[in-house]
């Protein structure tokens, strides 16, 4: 067993109490909701694409100290990422929150990556896993445009 | 019925009247001493089993088994006689007029939705009216508005005080003369809140209502007697009485289940097939399609004298003091919000901790190896209603008492540091 | 596949290649110990349970036992794990291609109760056709029976032939445009006769129906393969697998259960939950409404594990020899007279002695140690067809030779005997 | 363990073989079927009154030796009896072959009763009780004349 503190770093803590890019944008290109039913959390997140840059990337929502900073550290780490950029980030970030293998990372994202390192102590706690992945899942959907909600499990 | 005082001491009451000692008790669930730190606060969703059933499950595959009723060879006779005598038990337990009123099914969700499809689809129809109450797990709630939509029936809600209790002049007001069924909860699996469910039962018929009651938190804690109480089905799950999974009874009154088509169809309820037509068996055999869960009914028999050794007044007196105490000791907490439950709360409590997500805390107490649920506890129209995410929820079983409480309120303390 | 002839000597064959040993696989079945004289030929009613399995369940209960799939604790993550560990266990036995494939139920029965409510609801219309087989078991026919008094659609019945084999020409002509569903057993359970599933699965889909195939007599002893079989639906039940009762299996093949509305509701499969509608969850979730068998499924895995271990290639070969030597030695016995089961006949064997009831036989049998099944089997139109009130029938499972063979036409003798 | 030659008993053999009034009556005063699913055995049972007595009692049907020997068995020593003679005899009969609390029994019956005697050893074989009642519970079914088939179960 972890030490909780591996868990709940003060970044954490600290991003779970004041969410960066925590709004709504008005006209987004893109927008998807997400959904935990197992505990009833639910995001929203906002991007504006330029090209195929994130210009911009917010959300909104409720959710556990865990999913609110996850939230808000991709929302950080995406500006002004290419989306090919953002889906690498998830894929690495989803491998080592979940066990998987992870993909190698060019250099510039690996620096972006260390930015996302405080959240996979989640990694020894299975049941928060989701909580940690919700938001990237839901951008995901939202790139892919079709709108329906995303949702764990 | 004697009652006990709450007491808020923490010290010296580990024997209850009526030699309730749960550390004792402990000893007989082989999961504490394989987990000897466990502080166990989850037996509203499942509870733990002891020795008697895990072994009594065992003995029966070991000596016993055979597939029931069909059998002229020994063995199966044995099985049988098993099977029926463990049905003769929780007839008892419910104290029914007759055996034939215990329909084994899986689980309370099952004996809700058999209800909903056989009686349902036969006296209910376009313009009638359920009326649930608005504490309802999903299991009371989603069949019938399942029921709702195929018949154009209308599902109607009762509603809770802002003091957790159930309004009775408001349920009243909502019964009407096509109001044809009464579906609540005896205790809220959530809040604790104890449902005045003779008086609920009594309205209802009084308007010509049915009326079948989840007993699904009550069956493990509150002496039930079917013939006194006068409902019409009334539902629970042997998991939660310290039973197996797999198994649950639909209790109902003869005349209604002999009124009822039979809903899931196959071996074993049959009375004569031929291609043209089927002619069905009586209850309850008539509603147990396929071969039963034999093992799980037999175990529940095993659990069902576990309970009555105890004694549920026993069980009810000894929860209803620890209820007392745990909420007196969590209301002292700052910042900790109890949900409401009314006049009579009994071995559920619901918190909030201002600020911090129940999953947090949730995951925080596990560290503490205190295992309580967190999240909507399959209410969510509830959660709506009071505009929560959800609650950290401690739920009590015969085997609990104060010092699991007193780590209960210590996790929690460390939790509020930790979000603080 | 190794295929072994048939022998007929009663010596000197109790080690099979691959090693298959009958007497020494009985020391794993506790029952076998407590009851040393049983020769048990009922296994097609339900098969005895391994060491292994009734352990498995003890130690979960033991050790790890909490409700799944809501919990944040520890205790709450191991058993879920364990839970979804065994459904993985299920689809590797079918050879399913998703573990979200595999619906848990209660049995065979609930199973096509399922289909036939949740799938046939939706996609069977007035004037569509349901065909089956006239081998089929009550709980492969009144279900349909059922769906098509609901919607009128009719109930079409594929004849076996004389030899007792499955008219794969006759089921031919009898497939129409209007055939939704095709619905059969893999094995029946009264003739042991196994039908041509691969090939009924191909003509059905030529004409686009779905397929069904109950799978109660084949999982124990074929190798299956759901992704070459290419069926729509295969049902199962655990307590016949040398599993627990309480538990079965529906595998559905993912697009299908995609298309199919939810049928029992409650907790546990709901994906938001407000009065006015309810969205639920996904396969296999979604069809499993309230707390699952939990303990029966993780059993069923444990059986799964047992029967993997022996290799059902080796069961059936074992069986079939077995079979081969029953039949030759019940055929000799003058007055006794078996059922036909076609060109393959599997682990069941069904006969009558000439003017003697089945259930005066069975007494006999019982007097004499010898467990069979006698009566019609849940089997009623195929009595009826061959113009039988029931018969006898003894089946085999992984812990019969042919010594219990022997005692068996021992004890045929004696009723002879009784009844000349 | 008793043994078998006590549940079959010569004479049980012999009315199995060959059952007493088996036939139908054409027009009998009272008739009733019987069916036990177990094992999809059927009875029917015809019966003429005369007043109050059984003047014809009769049975067509299959069934296992016991069933048959019983009915046959019990169309013979009902003829003659009065209504409530046959029931009284019943009640006996199914107090001997279940183990339940015994009636007295007026004299002509218990001489009556004793040639039911021989079916008495199904009671150490609760599987077949229900082959030696089934024809009793059709004639108390005919009695009461509501037309509906019995069954056992
Ligand atoms: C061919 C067949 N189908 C269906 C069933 C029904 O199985 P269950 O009673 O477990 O639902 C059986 C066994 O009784 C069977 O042999
Ligand atoms: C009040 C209430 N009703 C219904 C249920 C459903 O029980 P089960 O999941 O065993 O069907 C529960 C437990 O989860 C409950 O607490």
């Amino acid at each position: 067993m972890m030490d909780l503190r591996e868990l709940y770093q003060e970044i954490i803590l600290d991003h779970g109490r004041h969410p960066r890019n925590f709004r709504k944008i008005e006209n987004p290109t893109h927008t998807a909701r997400g959904h935990n039913p197992l505990c009833g959390d639910r995001v929203t997140v906002y991007l504006t694409l330029d090209g195929d840059v994130i210009s911009d990337a917010a959300f909104e929502g409720r959710g556990c100290a865990i999913s609110t900073a996850a939230a808000s550290l991709m929302t950080e780490v995406l500006k002004g990422k290419t989306v090919a950029e953002g889906r690498e980030l998830f894929a690495h970030f989803h491998a080592r929150v979940t066990g998987g293998e992870e993909s190698p990372l060019s250099e510039p994202l690996a620096e972006e990556m260390e930015r996302l390192e405080p959240l996979t102590g989640v990694r020894a706690y299975p049941a928060r896993v989701k909580c940690a992945t919700l938001s990237w899942h839901a951008v995901e959907a939202a790139l892919k445009g079709d709108g329906v909600p995303v949702k764990t499990e | 019925m004697t009652t006990i005082s709450p007491t808020v001491s923490g010290l010296g009451r580990d024997r209850l009247p009526g030699g309730f000692d749960p550390r004792q008790l402990r000893t007989q669930f082989p999961i504490f001493q394989n987990n000897p730190d466990l502080v166990f606060l989850d037996s509203a969703a499942s509870a733990q089993k002891p020795r008697a059933v895990i072994d009594g499950i065992t003995d029966y595959y070991r000596n016993d088994y055979a597939n029931v009723h069909r059998g002229v060879y020994r063995l199966s006779g044995r099985s049988t006689d098993l099977f029926e005598e463990a049905r003769e038990k929780t007839r008892a337990f419910l104290n029914a007029a007759d055996h034939r009123e215990i329909v084994y099914v899986r689980n309370t969700t099952e004996a809700i939705n058999l209800v909903a499809f056989s009686w349902g689809g036969t006296f209910v129809h376009a313009g009638d009216e359920v009326l649930i109450s608005d504490v309802e797990h999903h299991s009371n709630l989603v069949p019938w508005q399942m029921l709702c939509e195929r018949t154009g029936a209308r599902l109607v809600v009762a509603p809770t005080d802002a003091t957790g209790e159930f309004d009775l002049a408001a349920f009243e007001a909502l019964l009407s003369p096509r109001t044809r069924m009464v579906a609540v909860t005896h205790i809220s699996n959530v809040t604790g809140a104890v449902l005045p469910v003779a008086r609920i039962a009594e309205l209802a018929h009084a308007r010509g209502a049915k009326v079948l009651i989840d007993g699904s938190q009550a069956a493990p804690r509150l002496p039930l007697d079917m013939q006194a109480l006068a409902c019409d089905f009334y539902a629970f799950t042997g998991h939660k009485v310290y039973g197996p999974t797999g198994i649950g009874v639909l209790y109902g009154r003869a005349e209604l289940l002999a009124a009822m088509p039979p809903w899931q169809t196959g071996g074993g309820m049959i009375e004569q097939v031929e291609y043209a037509k089927t002619a069905f068996q009586e209850a309850p055999h008539r509603f147990e399609a396929g071969t039963p869960d034999i093992a799980g009914a037999i175990g529940l028999g095993y659990a069902v004298d576990f309970v009555e050794a105890l004694g549920r007044d026993n069980i009810r007196d000894h929860e209803q003091a620890l209820t007392a105490y745990g909420v007196e000791r969590l209301s002292r907490i700052p910042g900790l919000r109890l949900l409401a439950a009314g006049q009579r709360q009994l071995a559920v409590m619901s918190f909030n901790l201002d600020g911090v997500h129940p999953h947090d805390v949730g995951t925080v107490l596990d560290q503490h190896n205190v295992a309580v649920r967190v999240g909507h506890h399959c209410a969510q129209p509830l959660m709506d209603k009071l505009g929560l995410a959800g609650t950290v929820r401690a739920s009590l079983g015969v085997y609990n008492d104060e010092r699991d409480i007193d780590q209960l309120v210590e996790a929690v303390a460390a939790a509020r540091e930790m979000f603080r």
